[in-house]
């Protein structure tokens, strides 16, 4: 018989970066709370790290390895604090780093390679979402960087984001600009779907551009960049002031600086995002911001730390999947059961998941999905 | 202390406590409504926590919880089983009856 | 005043009544009840008051005692529970025996659950029984046993010689029994203590310097218990010391030039010198502890290849291989090989199962769970890992059970320092074979945690986690007649209620000789022992419930029924007097259950306090009162 | 409540430990049971010969209810005795025609309510029906 | 008590449950007066609380009852019920503990326990004694066996309508009673505090916002199948019904480093499987799950009591199962991996389902007593080995689930280590003779 477990496998994913993988006692928990219980899926955490352990292959099927969305529901619940979503990343790295890839996001890399951005548009483009308006660019005396999202720099749906927020923030009178073509995609995706080298080597663009830039503080569209310029961009040499567009507008009510009419009056539900919420611990903020706008916020079966994921995060956002097995279906469904007429969320990902999914679900005509920006704007005084 | 300082006593601290008091007063209220509600229903016959609380529209874990307190007052005692669930019946006023 | 004999001149009973305000008013007729009583046999004085507990409630009693107008008391109140102590306290007070009492419960067991005319009926009959009863009573005195203020025990392990200590700090002068010539039992086996990591060496040698710089311990190597008799107080006990032999001697070259209170690792405490021929002492001892330890489970030959293959060896061997081994970094070296791999199995000898493990040569099986095993596992485990980076571990379970303060964080190090683990089911055991690709072994094993994944694993060393069984105290058993469980420790009264306790009154356990405990527990095992010993002894004599079996030997006919129908090993015996063979009551042995006295034909045995002619006065007013009423 | 007084008186004998305060309990808690009950305290009924059982019925007591703590029985061994005996009372029980209903075995702890009240009902029942200890023996 | 009174004893034993009563009994059998100071308004501590308890099942009341009793009783024990302790310092060798006797606002000398006040009141209130199941009153005497056997004022929900009053047969009802403040002065002290269950628990249960109705504590469960307990059966609290399945979760809250529990609870496990093996008798028909991590069944018999439930029938999951929500009809929804049998996702439905809760210590030393609570915030034993129940505290000793949670076995033995610390203390200040 073969000798079996493969300890070069265990050692080789904890330098990967799942430097708990034997931390975990194996009790199953990050199974449970897992947003795969949803649906119907291969995916278990606990197998793939006892996988892991001891070194054995077999979970390379795209649905199970790249299966976690990184929700982060496991992490906060480990009774260990086993880094779940370190050791998914690592095994991710070790397998794309031999090779094995879905297809799907071979394309989304591919293209940050060629172009500093997964959507396979050109870097020259990526000022496209302000055509027709000015947007001031970033110079020595701006107070803030405004990083757009490379999905709201070229997803059309998603342009509207930060076209709002740029509204938001010229009536607030925050002196901020932005760098543009210059500019990479965060890296979060890659690094999370496994291919490290990718996210090196557009973080480190980031940081050597931001840093030449004399960047002090930066505003985010999209939470996956806040949670990776906070945490990951550190050890690159990028200490940056960071913060989401939905706290910044928030502190700018709350010292008077954003004046809304507060004439919106229509039920809305706030789908928490992931990586602001579980991730980043911001979940009053938005809710107040709703509030502001005259909006009357429902609750969701699931809120806060316990939202249910969109699907979209851990890369997957790049991948197809199975209508049945969508999260963001479940999620329409929850917020028109609270009876909603606006689903509010504050990330590009969400928006454009959420956004399917309320017309596969034929919810176009009673619910509309808006990031926390956009409804904003247009309640402007 | 004389009867009558602790009549004063007593009113002042009645004064102080005017607030629970009134609150208290009125969880009594309710509750003593609710027993009458739950007799009324229990004299047509026996019933169970949850065919009470259908008949008196009242949250099924509530009308156990009446139930089970006026069981541990003597007011009602268990019968026989309906389905999964146990009915109550009220306490006869003379159990010596024979 | 007439001084009161207790209970030898004629009854003169007094009976108060009750109203408790109402809560028995309300529902019996108590001046009916007071005028019923009142013309019963006996009773000079029926009263009644709002509050009997109260201290003019009291006080009536006190006066009718007093003034000589009663010696008997009955009281017709709530349950005695509440109050019987109150109204015994009373009584005693006014100068009367507090056992010429007797208690009506009439609230509780009337007033409260019955209503009508049925109540005052009821309370009335009970008034009349316990009237019946007190006319039978006797005055009870406590019954004194001598104690010596010297205790025994046997074992010098850490719960010998916590007990010893503890016993010696109370003011008693104390003999430590042990077998081999040195201190320290099975913890002198250990290196490091779980979970303070305090080196077992100094925990023993400090231990040991308490044990033998007190004067008023003597301590006994190579000795064993060869004669015992007595009772509570006053057991009597011969020690023998025998020259050592055999495995005792290798221990002692091992140790020749260490002085007494010197720990030597992997053999003990040496206590002074062995002696060269036999020799016995004669003890008088009013108490003993047993603190008789337990053994190390030996695998039998094949078990996970042990005794057939050098590489498999059990967790106290690998314990001394690491404390002997002074190296560290690389790789654990054993007979100068390097270990690359090394498997460490729970549950050997341990959690057997009744058809799924062999039996042991004593046709035994070891159902229980040994406790500290996981967690010594782990300590071993996290060692090896840290001492020994490049040497991987693996753990194979069924449960890890780090249960105690501390110990679940031996679990977490040993995930977090890379040991791997693996859950076996006792049906599919890990299997261990000769030879591998790399390694001197294979241990093949389903993993419960991958859905049965068969795991083959080259390892240059398997290390069992072997459980702990009891000792082989046959002689001391049928010696002392020691009960034992099924799980073949010995037993306590009751887990809870008397859980340091034998039946036998005196006689004490401390440590692992009653279940597996880790040396905290055994220590304080011994302390909880030494509580008590010290509380019966610290008086110089034993005071005993009063309520024992007595003989009427003018009815005793000496055909020692009551002997073989005794519970209590020979708390009755058969004695010779000038009328023949007569049964005697040990009262210190005695523990007043009364079996005896349902199997004595001709009523010559009695429970001093529940005597059957007082429950037959019981039973005679009760009917009389329901039938003369009822009917 | 459907059990009727019998007219002849039951006796309990009730452990010190565990049924007397049972049977106290019943009492705190003011539920009713029928008033031909008198429970008497003992450590253990083990203490009872066969004759104090088979006097009682002669006295004309109509059941007897012993309530034991079972196996909680404080003196090791006392209860296997007590239902060694039992089983013994019974056969002499049957020897004078006597319903061996008339005389229960259980085991009542500190907090058992509702078993208690069970029990003395069942008596009450058994009682009710045969009538005179003895009576049972002469119709037969 | 009047105030600023001074009491001296021998030994102070801080809470009256299962383990201060043994080892205060130890010490009183040894001829020490012992004070025994109980905040709650009975002794009896958790156990008292409990249906039957395990190994060998017998019933927790009668194994309580005759301790309580014989502490009640004893002449060398003074209890003081309600009482909570201010703060204990060594001063000039004694250790002077400030004591507040808290109001009962009925007069302990007067009261004779009849409860008619009781029968009387008209506030119906949560009766926390049967887990919240049932009502007792504003004026109340705890339980059947509590001791004292004395009634209170539950002063927040009494509306001082007086009926307590009138009908009281002995006018003990004493609105005006208030705080009294006293000393005790004693050579040693005993902490034996005892333990609470996580109470937050349900504020994040794995995934599930709110718990329902039909998910309750390991301690309501006593309460269920206890004999007196609010229905006298085990119906599931949030309709009535017989339930047909009942799962336990284990380890809820404990071994849990993102709680700040990283401990074992140490007694989960058996009660789990003892409240199965019960549920059992009082249901045959019953299914019962225990969802756990490892069976930690290590005391003595314990491994053999684990083995009769599995043969009589109990299940053993192995998972960490979530509460994923409530079905219209009452059940319980759990969802988990199938790790053993491999098959993946399982839904499963219970009608009752009771979360065996971590186990949080009841006292936290700071500002009262000058000892330190180690960082699982139990009672810190600094010489585990030699000395196992001494604290930081000279004289001062600890025992029970103060000092880390621990079954009633364990307890008691460690109540009797913990009164021999306290007798050798005593004999020393005495010169080597004991009381």
């Amino acid at each position: 018989m073969a000798e079996f477990p493969f300890l070069e496998v265990n050692e080789a994913i904890r330098l990967y970066g799942g430097e708990d993988l034997n931390a975990c006692m194996q009790c199953g928990l990050c199974a449970s709370v897992c947003p795969w219980r949803e649906v119907e899926s291969p995916f278990f955490a606990r197998q793939m790290i006892r996988m892991g352990q001891l070194g054995l292959e077999g979970y390379e099927s795209d649905d199970v390895l790249f299966g976690c969305t990184t929700c982060n529901k496991c992490v906060i619940n480990c009774p260990r604090e086993v880094d779940i979503i370190g050791i998914m990343r690592a095994m991710r790295s070790m397998v794309s780093e031999a090779g094995i890839r879905p297809e799907t996001l071979k394309a989304a890399s591919g293209s940050c390679h060629a172009n500093g951005n997964p959507w396979s548009g050109k870097r020259e483009d990526r000022m496209a979402w302000a055509k027709g308006i000015t947007v001031p660019t970033y110079g020595p005396d701006t107070e803030y960087l405004l990083f757009v999202c490379c999905t709201s720099c070229y997803d059309q749906r998603s342009q509207n984001i930060a076209r709002s927020l740029v509204k938001l923030l010229d009536a607030a009178g925050v002196s901020y600009g932005v760098i543009g073509p210059e500019e990479s995609c965060c890296g979060e995706s890659m690094r999370k779907s496994g291919d490290e080298e990718l996210f090196q080597k557009m973080a480190q663009s980031n940081v050597e551009l931001f840093n030449r830039e004399g960047v002090k503080k930066i505003i985010t569209t999209s939470p996956h960049c806040l949670k990776t310029f906070v945490s990951e961009y550190p050890e690159l040499g990028g200490n940056y002031e960071v913060v989401h567009s939905s706290q910044l507008l928030s502190h700018l009510m709350a010292d008077g600086k954003l004046e809304l009419k507060g004439k919106d009056g229509r039920k809305v539900a706030f789908h928490d995002p992931c990586y602001l919420g579980r991730h980043s611990n911001v979940f009053s903020e938005p809710r107040e911001l709703l509030q502001s706008a005259g909006a009357e916020v429902v609750p969701m079966a699931r809120e806060e730390k316990f939202s249910l994921c969109c699907g979209g995060g851990g890369g997957r956002v790049w991948m197809e999947t199975p209508q049945e097995q969508r999260f963001s279906v479940l999620r329409v469904r929850e917020a028109a059961q609270a009876g909603a007429e606006v689903l509010a969320t504050s990330c590009p990902y969400c928006i454009s998941l959420l956004e399917d999914s309320r017309k596969t679900e034929g919810l176009e005509d009673t619910l509309e999905v808006l990031e926390v920006s956009e409804l904003l704007a247009r309640d402007l005084a | 202390m004389q009867a009558e300082q602790r009549k004063e006593a007593l009113k002042r601290l009645k004064q102080e406590r005017k607030e629970a008091i009134k609150a208290n007063a009125a969880t009594a209220k309710q509750q003593k409504k609710d027993l009458g509600r739950i007799k009324e229903r229990l004299a047509q016959g026996p019933a169970t926590p949850l065919e009470v609380a259908q008949d008196l529209g009242m949250p099924p874990k509530e009308a156990l919880w009446y139930l089970a307190a006026m069981r541990k007052y003597g007011m009602v005692m268990e019968a026989a089983k309906s389905g999964d669930y146990f009915t109550y019946e009220l306490v006869p006023q003379d159990p010596a009856a024979c | 005043m007439s001084k009161l004999n207790n209970g030898q001149e004629q009854p003169k009973i007094g009976v108060y009544v009750c109203h408790c305000g109402g809560n028995i008013s309300d529902h019996v007729d108590v001046a009916k009840v007071v005028e019923q009583a009142g013309g019963l046999a006996n009773v000079t004085v029926a009263r009644d008051n709002s509050f009997m507990c109260s201290d003019p409630g009291q006080e009536l009693i006190i006066e009718d005692i007093k003034s000589g107008k009663v010696n008997r008391i009955v009281v017709a109140s709530c349950a005695p529970a509440l109050h019987e102590t109150t109204f015994r306290g009373a009584i005693a007070r006014a100068g009367l025996n507090p056992y010429l009492y007797e208690h009506a419960n009439i609230r509780e067991q009337v007033s409260w659950v019955h209503h009508g005319p049925g109540a005052t009926g009821k309370a009335g009959a009970l008034v009349a029984a316990a009237v019946g009863k007190a006319g039978e009573l006797e005055a009870l005195e406590p019954i004194r046993v001598q104690a010596e203020a010297h205790a025994t025990v046997l074992g010098g392990g850490v719960a010998g010689m916590s007990a010893a200590r503890d016993l010696a700090a109370q003011g008693l002068k104390v003999a430590l029994v042990e077998k081999s010539p040195f201190l320290g039992g099975q913890v002198a086996q250990l290196d490091k203590t779980f979970p303070s990591n305090e080196a077992a060496g100094e925990l023993l040698s400090a231990l040991a310097s308490q044990v033998l710089g007190d004067e008023r311990i003597t301590v006994y190597t190579c000795a064993e218990l060869s004669e015992y008799s007595g009772y509570v107080g006053s057991f009597k006990l011969k020690i023998r010391r025998t020259p050592p032999t055999g495995e005792a001697l290798e221990r002692l070259a091992m140790a020749k030039d260490a002085a007494a209170g010197e720990f030597v690792p992997f053999v003990g405490v040496a206590a002074g010198p062995v002696p060269g021929e036999a020799e016995e002492v004669a003890l008088v001892s009013g108490a003993m502890v047993l603190a008789t330890g337990f053994e190390h489970y030996t695998p039998a030959v094949g078990e996970y290849g042990y005794g057939q293959m050098q590489e498999v060896i059990t967790l106290p061997e690998l314990i001394r291989l690491m404390a002997d081994e002074k190296a560290t970094g690389g790789q654990l070296m054993v007979n100068g090989k390097p270990i690359a791999n090394v498997a460490l199995i729970h549950c050997v000898g341990s959690r057997q199962i009744p058809g799924i493990h062999p039996p042991g040569p004593d046709g035994k099986l070891n159902q229980h769970c040994s406790r500290v095993c996981c967690t010594a596992t782990l300590q071993a485990a996290c060692e090896l890992r840290e001492k020994f980076p490049e040497t991987n571990v693996f753990e194979m379970y069924r449960d890890i059970r780090t249960y105690g303060r501390g110990h679940e964080e031996y679990y977490l190090n040993a995930g977090r320092s890379g040991v791997i683990f693996a859950r076996y089911e006792p049906e599919a055991p890990p299997v261990v074979t000769q030879g591998g690709e790399d390694s001197a072994l294979t241990v093949t094993v389903p993993d419960k945690l991958l859905a049965g994944e068969e795991l083959a694993i080259g390892v240059d060393l398997v290390v069992l986690a072997v459980g702990m069984e009891p000792r082989d105290n046959q002689a001391l058993v049928e010696k002392m007649k020691l009960p034992v469980g099924a799980d073949r420790f010995l037993l306590e009264v009751h887990p809870k209620l008397r859980p340091v306790e034998l039946p036998a009154a005196g006689i004490y356990l401390a440590g692992a000789c009653q279940a597996p405990m880790d040396t905290s527990e055994a220590v304080g095992a011994a302390g909880a022992a030494a509580a008590k010993a010290g509380a019966i002894l610290s008086a110089g004599f034993v005071e005993l419930d009063p309520f024992v079996a007595e003989v009427d030997e003018t009815k005793c006919v000496g055909s020692g029924a009551c002997v073989q129908a005794c519970l209590a090993d020979e708390a009755i015996e058969m004695t010779e007097t000038p009328d023949g063979q007569r049964a005697r009551v040990n009262p210190a042995l005695c523990m007043g259950c009364g079996v005896c006295v349902a199997a004595c034909e001709q009523g010559a045995i009695e429970l001093s306090g529940w005597t059957l002619g007082q429950y037959e006065a019981m039973v005679d007013a009760i009917v009389a009162q329901a039938l003369g009423q009822g009917a | 409540m459907d059990a009727c007084v019998a007219k002849y008186p039951i006796l309990i004998l009730a452990t010190e430990d565990c049924s007397y305060p049972g049977a106290n309990s019943v009492g705190q808690a003011h539920q009713n049971y029928p008033d031909n009950t008198y429970i008497i305290r003992t450590p253990t009924p083990a203490l009872f010969p066969e004759k104090f059982y088979l006097d009682c019925f002669d006295k004309g007591v109509g059941g007897i209810i012993i309530m034991s703590c079972g196996v909680e029985c404080p003196y090791e061994g006392a209860y296997p005795a007590l239902a060694k005996r039992v089983d013994g009372i019974y056969a002499l029980m049957k020897q004078r025609g006597l319903d061996i209903r008339r005389l229960r075995l259980t085991a009542i702890c500190t907090v058992c309510n509702r078993a208690f009240i069970k029990e003395v009902n069942l008596m009450n029942q058994v009682v009710a029906e045969l009538g005179a200890p003895g009576s049972e023996a002469r119709a037969a | 008590m009047p105030n600023g009174d001074t009491q001296k004893f021998d030994s102070l034993v801080l809470g009256g449950g299962i383990a201060g009563l043994a080892a205060a009994l130890d010490l009183a059998d040894a001829g020490y007066r012992v004070a025994v100071v109980e905040q709650d308004a009975t002794i009896g501590g958790k156990m008292i609380r409990l249906s039957k308890v395990f190994p060998t099942l017998d019933c927790a009341s009668c194994i309580t009852t005759p301790k309580m009793a014989a502490a009640a009783h004893h002449p060398n024990v003074t209890l003081f019920t309600m009482c909570r302790l201010e703060d204990a310092q060594r001063v000039d060798g004694q250790v002077r503990a400030r004591v507040t006797q808290m109001p009962r606002y009925v007069d302990p000398a007067k009261c004779i326990g009849c409860r008619q006040c009781e029968y009387e009141c008209p506030v119906m209130v949560p009766d926390q004694e049967q887990g919240g199941f049932t009502a007792r009153k504003a004026i109340y005497i705890p339980f059947s066996n509590a001791i004292p056997q004395l009634a209170l004022i539950d002063r927040e929900h009494c509306m001082m309508c007086g009926k307590c009053s009138q009908v009281c047969p002995t006018g003990a009802v004493d609105q005006l009673q208030t705080e009294q403040e006293f000393i005790i002065e004693a050579d040693t002290m005993v902490l034996s505090t005892g333990f609470e269950l996580m109470e937050d628990f349900p504020q994040r249960a794995y995934g599930s916002p709110g718990l329902g109705d039909n998910v309750i504590s390991s301690l309501q469960m006593e309460r269920l199948l206890a004999p007196h307990g609010p229905y006298m059966r085990a119906l599931r609290p949030g309709d009535g019904k017989e339930p047909e399945s009942i799962a336990f979760i284990q380890c809820a809250g404990s071994r849990d480093l993102q709680l700040g529990k990283p401990y074992c609870s140490r007694v989960c496990c058996m009660y789990a499987i003892k409240q199965a093996m019960l549920l059992s008798g009082a249901l045959p028909l019953a299914d019962l799950t225990i969802y756990y991590m490892d069976i930690r069944a290590f005391g003595k018999n314990y491994e053999q009591f684990y083995n009769n439930a599995k043969a009589m029938g109990v299940e053993f999951v192995k998972a960490k199962p979530i509460i994923a929500g409530n079905n219209p009809g009452g059940s319980v929804v759990l969802r988990y991996e199938d790790q053993e049998g491999g098959s993946g996702a399982v839904s499963r439905e219970h009608d009752l389902v009771v979360l065996s809760l971590a186990m949080l210590p009841a006292f936290a030393p700071e500002e009262i007593v000058p000892v330190s609570a180690a960082s699982d915030g139990f009672i810190t034993v600094p010489q585990p080995k030699l000395a196992p129940t001494l604290t930081e505290m000279e004289g001062v000793f600890t025992c029970g689930a103060a000092a880390g949670p621990k079954d009633i076995v364990d307890s008691i033995a460690e109540a009797g280590a913990a009164a021999m610390g306290a007798a050798k203390y005593l004999a020393a200040q005495r010169g080597g003779q004991a009381a």
